[in-house]
């Protein structure tokens, strides 16, 4: 451990430690342009000198690009150094053009900070300015190429960090200019981080364009619930309104980046439709009224027998604490528990997937960048959670290899081995690769389970012919590896996967190997909805049941099943059936517009909330605004209303638990504070999962990972589905998630819009070649409730026998079975153009 | 008792000339009736002036709402088709301004400036928050010349990239010469 | 009761009150506020029974020299701020004794003397009157305290002078 | 019983009337000083309200009766709201003994135009003038701020200090008079007024007047420039009003006592006596303000120095030559 001294002031850092970090750690900031902590040292802008005045080193060097070593003595303020730093910034700002005033990163500017502290106020320079074009780079970065000081931030970040190639240097020398070869929108999903990377205002934020400077936002840290990650964020607002968000350095979650779907997915909180006030049969009223009126219709309901005709369904994008206070409204007036899911198999495999997630084999999203081998089984990173291609992109970046099983054409920003196949073989093939893995010497480490396990696994000779040698291949480097990592999805695959996943995670860790394992989950909140779910319930047995009859009134809590549940016509007729239909929510949902009683609720920024990611880890929240209509929806012609008030407009919508909190009998309507710490009691007593929960309060920036699920009895299933059942020629229908589009809270982001593209389908090339079908071709498919138009996409790159439907607004897909949906050759038909 | 005769003599000389002020006319401008010339540099209402060539000079760089000590600058910022960015909306609300003249200093444009106009109170304290329409005059203020989109280096009507004071062409990207 | 009487009582009641105040009042400049209010009253009643010098002079020496002196003390030395309340009960105990000692030999005094039935007669003490008093009864008395206080006058002009010149 | 009633009647009028004359002339005493001083000073001085600014004073009333009377919250609450009333109270019964003419024959009854004849008139003066320094000191010392304590306090040591001066000053007009009556003092200067015979008394004592009601050049305890408003800076409202009242009262009184004791009081030829006090109270108030607009505050010490070693040695030796002339 090297011992430096650096302005007088001795610490003692990690061999490898640059003397800039070092410094850091003492709370010296060192000025710095090109060194970035994720992306590393190149010392091209040359502004991080220091004077080395003992040690190996003398005289003035790049405080990045020189690793701490015992006996050095530095000094940041040396007159030589801060007189060097002050040239090198006059020679940065040489073309710096002079637009700071119509600047969007003017007030959070590094080269303005540094220009200012380094003492370069005066222009000396009386020659011409270099001027670039700019380029228009897609609906969310504005380039302004001219303000460039060349430290190559973005095109690290863009090309070796993300993995993205269609945005880099071009030209040399004095010349060099950054951008595309043709303009266009960018390509990565990442490219918004451009804009927290860029030290000066070369990429700034389009949509929040010039509404603001950053010391007039109230910014706060917040939390991306746009996929089950959780990655952290820090939220800006400014009259009332959430105006742009951004990374926040999370070292346990998403690092220093966030993805596009998480930065700019928080629009549906200041929208001009967002519904704000109650509605009951049409007719506007106050929440009071409101809620008196849900109780007037409770009341039918209140007697022990026809309680039971109450149904309250939840969403996985809830908070903890209305997901609690759905459960508990429904336990203390005895109506049917709570749905969260769409369809009972999502519940089922959500509990297992929680129940396997031991401690020793959980790992977050950053410990995957540490692995050296992942295997991802069924889930594609990129469109479900984008963050995750980039934490594989970073482990593959040192060298592991990332092995993908599932149908899907599957596209990451990084080399990696896909092998696709349907949803029952994908599980087959990892079996068969773990198989072929295992040496001789591991298998005698194996006890009676594991070994039996092992034994019912498929040998490589059972799978298909063609994929042996991929699978040999990859064996030979699982064989090598000390950390493997499993990744696995929850939503599109079998039942029984998600368990088997785990139960290979459990066969490695027997055979010696430092396992983790990594499971993708639907909504920013299914691990407690999961946690929280009966096994039974979800959204399909409550529409049975009102076709039954026996469900006569529905209350769904910030819950869309029309955006989400497949059989869309089987949904609306059972919603025609309903006598009561109560709808809270923070969007203008379609049920939301269904409904026959409407309460407006309050959103994360608003009210704040808990949200447990994928791991277990349960992340706090505390309001970023007061919230209220946006000043600029309220305003009076061309400026704010003129007028003086003590009452924010717009604010009376509550958090959807504090509405639920009426429909109880609990006496004193509580504030929301105690009623926090009482939903807080009630969670415990649901699951003891909740026991660990830490309080809101005591809930740590880095969150906390509360959930700790015991070694479960149920290791090792002993019922394997092998292999997959030939499906006679019919095609598997599945609707997938796109990383645009399909996420009902991003859908609503103006932005998003443009780069979720047009529906297409997606087919494999032969299927494709037997109808008949090439690229490009418009097709209709028939399904159960009717035919679905798109243009086909036809790869080579996803498993035979599958139809791979994106679930695209503008698609009606909504057509297909609740349960499986296969479609014959011959309800696929080429449409003319 | 020298000194004490000097101390009447000076007391005296005292009293007789305040007493012979008693016969002069006074000096005071009475205001409402007579209003004194005051210097162009005086610093009281507010304005918001244009360029030469007659384009709102404001670009809405939140500098001034960020100086003023007593925070009575709002605005908002917008960017209109040419690329040029403006004040959707600007309000000051002169019941707090202080009139200490620190917008002018910190506004980049010279758009903001203070005028000697110093008569604008009100009874309702309403008609005191100005908005930019109040607040917008033809002119050009003190500063006759500045137009700040010809050294801003931003492609606006006033300019494309390169056409702009101490600028050169833009640098061909598509080429490998230096 | 005659309209003297009546005033008599008040006023009376007003010192006596006054007086109560000041010695439980723990601020020490509403204790002076108090004692001004009782000297003055004492005062009226001197005015009351015919001797408006008497009175002038109370109010001159007592209430106009004596308190102010003591309320500038106050006023200058940061005193703590107490609450309002009596003093402990060993401070009172003392004070209480002393009370019932004099209580009783007033008491005998009053009951005792031989002139307590004969109404006093009004004595109008004119300044002429009570200066040939003074200055012709007890004129050596006046003059040896005066010198006293001339000596001391002098005695402080010294030793403030001296000071003065110290701090020089 | 009806004698008495009738006195008490006639004692209760004469009572309201010179209250109300008292109060109305300190408020067109402050418009007075204000033109005149403005006038020595080349300006305007109030014409806004009223012609020449003669309604000043009663938009200054009432816009004092409406503001909000604000008493500190680290006040000492019941010492801050009598200082006030002290320094108004003292002020207005100082003008009990003033005579503003001989007498009155009304339906066979003479009526003396004085509110009572003190035969200790003078002391009386003084022991209540001596009482009006507790309403600065007790007003500079509750309000709790150290403006104002250093008002109150300065504002006491200098009226003490003064006092001494006033009396010695008097003391020669006392032995011409023969008494401490202010009647009788009067009445002695039926032949000629003691100014003539008693010039340095005259001096002494106004210097010592004004440097008793606290005005410029002796205006320490307010001095703007250095203490806010001195003992009164935390006042508002109409207790700061009493104490601006006080203040002009005490202005009259002292016109009064100066017309009064050196210049032959309410005589005078052709106009009634009343009128002539007050045109000789206005005077003496005119002197005051003219020194107001010539002079310069003096420095503390100054003060100091002019009180104790200047005013009280010559006041003893005026005491002494005029003791030893009537003597002789």
């Amino acid at each position: 451990m090297p011992t430096i001294i650096i302005d007088d002031r001795e610490i003692e850092v990690a061999p490898g430690t640059k003397v800039i970090e070092a410094a850091e750690q003492l709370g010296i900031m060192i000025p710095r342009f090109c060194y970035h902590p994720a992306l590393g040292s190149v010392g091209a802008c040359r502004v991080c000198a220091v004077k080395f005045l003992q040690g190996p080193f003398k005289g003035v060097q790049m405080s990045c690009m020189v690793d701490a070593q015992d006996d050095m003595v530095v000094s940041t303020t040396d007159k030589e150094a801060v007189a060097f730093r002050k040239y090198v910034i006059e020679c940065l700002m040489l073309h710096h053009p002079h637009d700071c005033p119509v600047c969007d990163a003017g007030g959070h500017c590094l080269l303005q900070d540094m220009t200012v502290s380094g003492g370069h106020g005066i222009r000396r320079y009386l020659g011409k300015k270099r001027t670039y074009p700019d380029q228009y780079l897609g609906p969310l970065i504005q380039h302004e190429m001219n303000r460039c000081i060349h430290c190559y931030r973005c095109s690290r970040f863009y090309q070796d960090f993300g993995g993205y190639h269609d945005l880099g240097a071009m030209q040399s020398a004095n010349q060099t200019y950054f951008g595309r070869f043709e303009e266009g929108i960018l390509e990565s999903p990442f490219s918004g981080n451009l804009i927290d990377i860029c030290p000066t205002g070369v990429y700034t934020d389009k949509p929040s364009r010039y509404f603001g400077r950053r010391w007039d936002y109230e910014r706060s840290p917040s939390l991306c619930i746009n996929c089950s990650l959780g990655c952290q964020t820090v939220v800006s607002c400014r009259y009332r309104k959430v105006v742009r968000q951004e990374a926040r350095l999370s070292e346990s979650v998403n690092g220093h980046f966030i993805c596009d779907r998480g930065r700019y997915g928080f629009f549906y909180n200041s929208l001009a439709q967002r519904p704000r006030s109650c509605i009951v049969d049409d007719q506007t009223t106050s929440v009071d009224q409101a809620l008196a009126a849900v109780k007037q219709k409770l009341e039918t309901f209140a007697d022990k027998d026809r309680a039971q005709a109450v149904a309250c369904a939840g969403s996985t994008r809830n908070s903890l604490e209305t997901l609690a206070m759905v459960k508990h409204v429904c336990q203390t007036n005895r109506w049917q528990p709570p749905a969260y899911f769409e369809d009972a198999a999502a519940t089922y495999k959500l509990k297992s997937a929680i129940s396997r997630l031991e401690p020793d084999l959980t790992v977050s999203l950053r410990e995957i960048e540490s692995a050296d081998f992942i295997a991802v089984l069924g889930a594609d990173p990129l469109n479900e959670a984008p963050m995750l291609a980039l934490a594989l992109r970073q482990a593959q970046r040192k060298g592991a290899t990332v092995a993908v099983f599932d149908p899907r054409p599957i596209f990451l920003p990084f080399e990696f081995k896909h092998l696709p196949a349907n949803l029952d073989m994908i599980q087959t093939d990892l079996g068969a690769l773990l198989n072929a893995a295992l040496e001789p010497a591991a298998l005698k480490k194996l006890d009676g389970s594991a070994r039996e396990f092992y034994a019912s696994l498929a040998t490589v000779k059972q799978i298909s012919a063609a994929r042996q040698a991929e699978i040999v291949a990859l064996a030979e480097l699982l064989k090598a590896s000390q950390r493997p990592i499993i990744v696995c999805g929850t939503e599109m695959v079998r039942r029984q996967t998600p368990a088997l996943a785990a139960d290979y995670a459990l066969l490695m860790q027997a055979a010696g190997k430092s396992v983790g394992l990594f499971y993708v989950m639907p909504g920013a909140n299914g691990f407690a909805a999961g946690l929280l779910a009966d096994e039974d319930v979800s959204v399909e047995t409550l529409i049975a049941g009102i076709e039954k009859g026996s469900i006569k009134m529905l209350i769904l809590v910030e819950s869309n099943p029309l955006w989400q549940f497949p059989d869309r016509h089987r949904l609306e007729q059972a919603l025609q059936q309903l006598e009561v239909l109560v709808v809270m929510d923070y969007i203008n949902s379609e049920v939301a517009q269904k409904a026959d009683i409407f309460l407006p609720t309050t959103t994360l920024y608003e009210t704040g909330g808990v949200y447990v990611n994928q791991e277990g880890r349960a992340q706090g929240v505390k309001p970023a605004y007061q919230g209220g209509i946006p000043i600029a929806q309220t305003g009076h012609g061309d400026h704010p209303p003129r007028v003086y008030g003590t009452e924010i407009p717009g604010a009376e919508p509550q958090a959807a638990w504090q509405l639920l909190a009426h429909l109880i009998g609990t006496g004193q309507p509580l504030t929301a504070e105690d009623l926090r710490a009482e939903i807080w009691q009630w969670l415990a007593k649901i699951d003891s999962g909740f026991k660990a929960l830490p309080c809101v309060a005591d809930i740590q920036p880095q969150g906390a990972r509360f959930f700790q699920a015991p070694h479960a009895a149920e290791r090792f299933l002993r019922e394997r589905p092998i292999g997959g059942a030939d499906n006679d020629g019919q095609l598997e229908v599945m609707a997938v998630e796109m990383t645009f589009g399909t996420e009902e809270l991003s859908a609503d982001s103006a932005c998003l819009k443009a780069l979720a593209g047009s529906p297409v389908i997606f087919m494999y090339s032969s299927d494709a070649k037997q109808l008949n079908l090439t690229d490009g071709d418009r097709v209709s498919v028939e399904l159960n409730g009717g035919a679905v138009e798109a243009r086909l996409q036809v790869t080579a790159n996803m498993a035979a026998g599958m139809l791979i439907i994106p679930r695209h607004k503008d698609l009606d897909w909504q057509k297909m079975n609740t349960d499986k949906t296969f479609v014959h050759k011959d309800q696929i038909r080429k449409l003319k153009d | 008792m020298n000194d004490a005769v000097e101390a009447v003599k000076a007391l005296a000389i005292g009293f007789a000339t305040t007493f012979k002020h008693l016969f002069r006319k006074p000096i005071t401008e009475e205001y409402p009736e007579y209003k004194r010339p005051l210097p162009a540099r005086s610093r009281a209402r507010i304005i918001l002036t244009r360029d030469p060539d007659g384009a709102e000079r404001c670009v809405a760089c939140y500098l001034c709402s960020a100086v003023c000590p007593v925070s009575c600058i709002s605005m908002q910022s917008a960017e209109n088709e040419d690329g040029r960015r403006y004040a959707q909306w600007f309000r000051i609300n002169f019941a707090r301004c202080i009139y200490c003249g620190l917008c002018e200093e910190a506004c980049p444009t010279s758009a903001i400036q203070l005028t000697p106009e110093f008569e604008n109170c009100e009874n309702d304290i309403l008609a005191l928050v100005y908005e930019k329409k109040n607040l917008l005059v033809d002119h050009q203020g003190k500063d006759k010349e500045y137009n700040y989109y010809k050294y801003a280096g931003v492609a606006t009507e006033v300019g494309k990239k390169g056409e702009h004071v101490k600028e050169e062409r833009p640098v061909n990207i598509k080429s490998n010469l230096p | 009761m005659t309209l003297y009487a009546i005033i008599f009582y008040v006023l009376a009641a007003v010192i006596v009150v006054t007086t109560g105040l000041a010695i439980t009042r723990r601020n020490l400049v509403h204790v002076v506020v108090y004692l001004v209010f009782s000297f003055f009253g004492s005062a009226m009643l001197f005015y009351l029974f015919g001797a408006p010098l008497l009175a002038v002079l109370e109010v001159i020496i007592y209430a106009g020299a004596i308190m102010i002196l003591f309320l500038f003390i106050i006023m200058m030395v940061k005193t703590e701020t107490f609450e309002e309340r009596l003093f402990p009960f060993r401070q009172w105990l003392p004070v209480a004794l002393i009370g019932v000692v004099y209580l009783v030999i007033g008491a005998l005094i009053v009951s005792s003397a031989p002139g307590n039935q004969v109404m006093l007669k009004i004595a109008l003490a004119r300044p002429e009157a009570f200066g040939e008093y003074l200055f012709q009864r007890h004129w050596l008395a006046i003059e040896i305290i005066s010198l006293l206080l001339l000596v001391a006058l002098v005695g402080a002009l010294y030793l403030g002078r001296k000071k003065a010149e110290d701090d020089i | 019983m009806l004698n008495w009633i009738v006195g008490f009647t006639i004692l209760i009028v004469k009572l309201g009337v010179v209250l109300l004359v008292l109060l109305l002339l300190a408020a067109y005493l402050v418009w007075l000083e204000r033109k005149f001083l403005a006038r020595l000073q080349i300006r305007y001085g109030p014409n806004r309200a009223g012609k020449f600014g003669l309604l000043q004073p009663i938009a200054d009333t009432i816009k004092m009766l409406t503001k909000e009377d604000i008493v500190p919250a680290a006040a000492d609450r019941f010492i801050f709201l009598l200082a006030p009333a002290v320094v108004a109270t003292t002020a207005l019964m100082m003008f009990a003994v003033v005579p503003f003419g001989s007498h009155l024959t009304l339906w066979g009854r003479q009526i003396p135009l004085v509110i009572t004849d003190l035969n200790v008139g003078l002391l009386y003066v003084f022991a209540l003038s001596s009482l009006g320094v507790y309403g600065v000191a007790m007003g500079g010392w509750a309000s709790n701020s150290k403006y104002s304590l250093l008002g109150g306090i300065r504002g006491a040591a200098q009226m003490i200090s003064y006092e001494l001066a006033l009396g010695l000053s008097l003391v020669p007009v006392v032995m011409l008079a023969g008494s401490f009556s202010i009647v009788d003092i009067v009445n002695a200067q039926a032949k000629y007024p003691f100014i003539i015979v008693q010039p340095f008394a005259f001096v002494i004592f106004m210097i010592s007047a004004m440097a008793e009601s606290k005005r410029i050049p002796f205006d320490l305890p307010e001095a703007e420039n250095e203490l806010g408003a001195g003992y009164h800076t935390e006042y508002s409202g109409i207790r700061f009003g009493l104490f601006f009242l006080g203040e002009y009262v005490h202005l009259q009184i002292l016109g009064a006592l100066v017309a009064v004791l050196f210049l032959g009081g309410w005589r005078g030829p052709i106009l009634p006596p009343p009128v002539w006090l007050f045109m000789k109270m206005i005077f003496v108030a005119l002197i005051m303000i003219w020194v107001r607009g010539t002079l310069p505050r003096l420095r503390y010490d100054q003060l100091m120095a002019l009180g104790w070693k200047v005013l009280i040695p010559l006041a003893l030796v005026n005491i002494m030559v005029t003791g030893a002339i009537l003597l002789i």
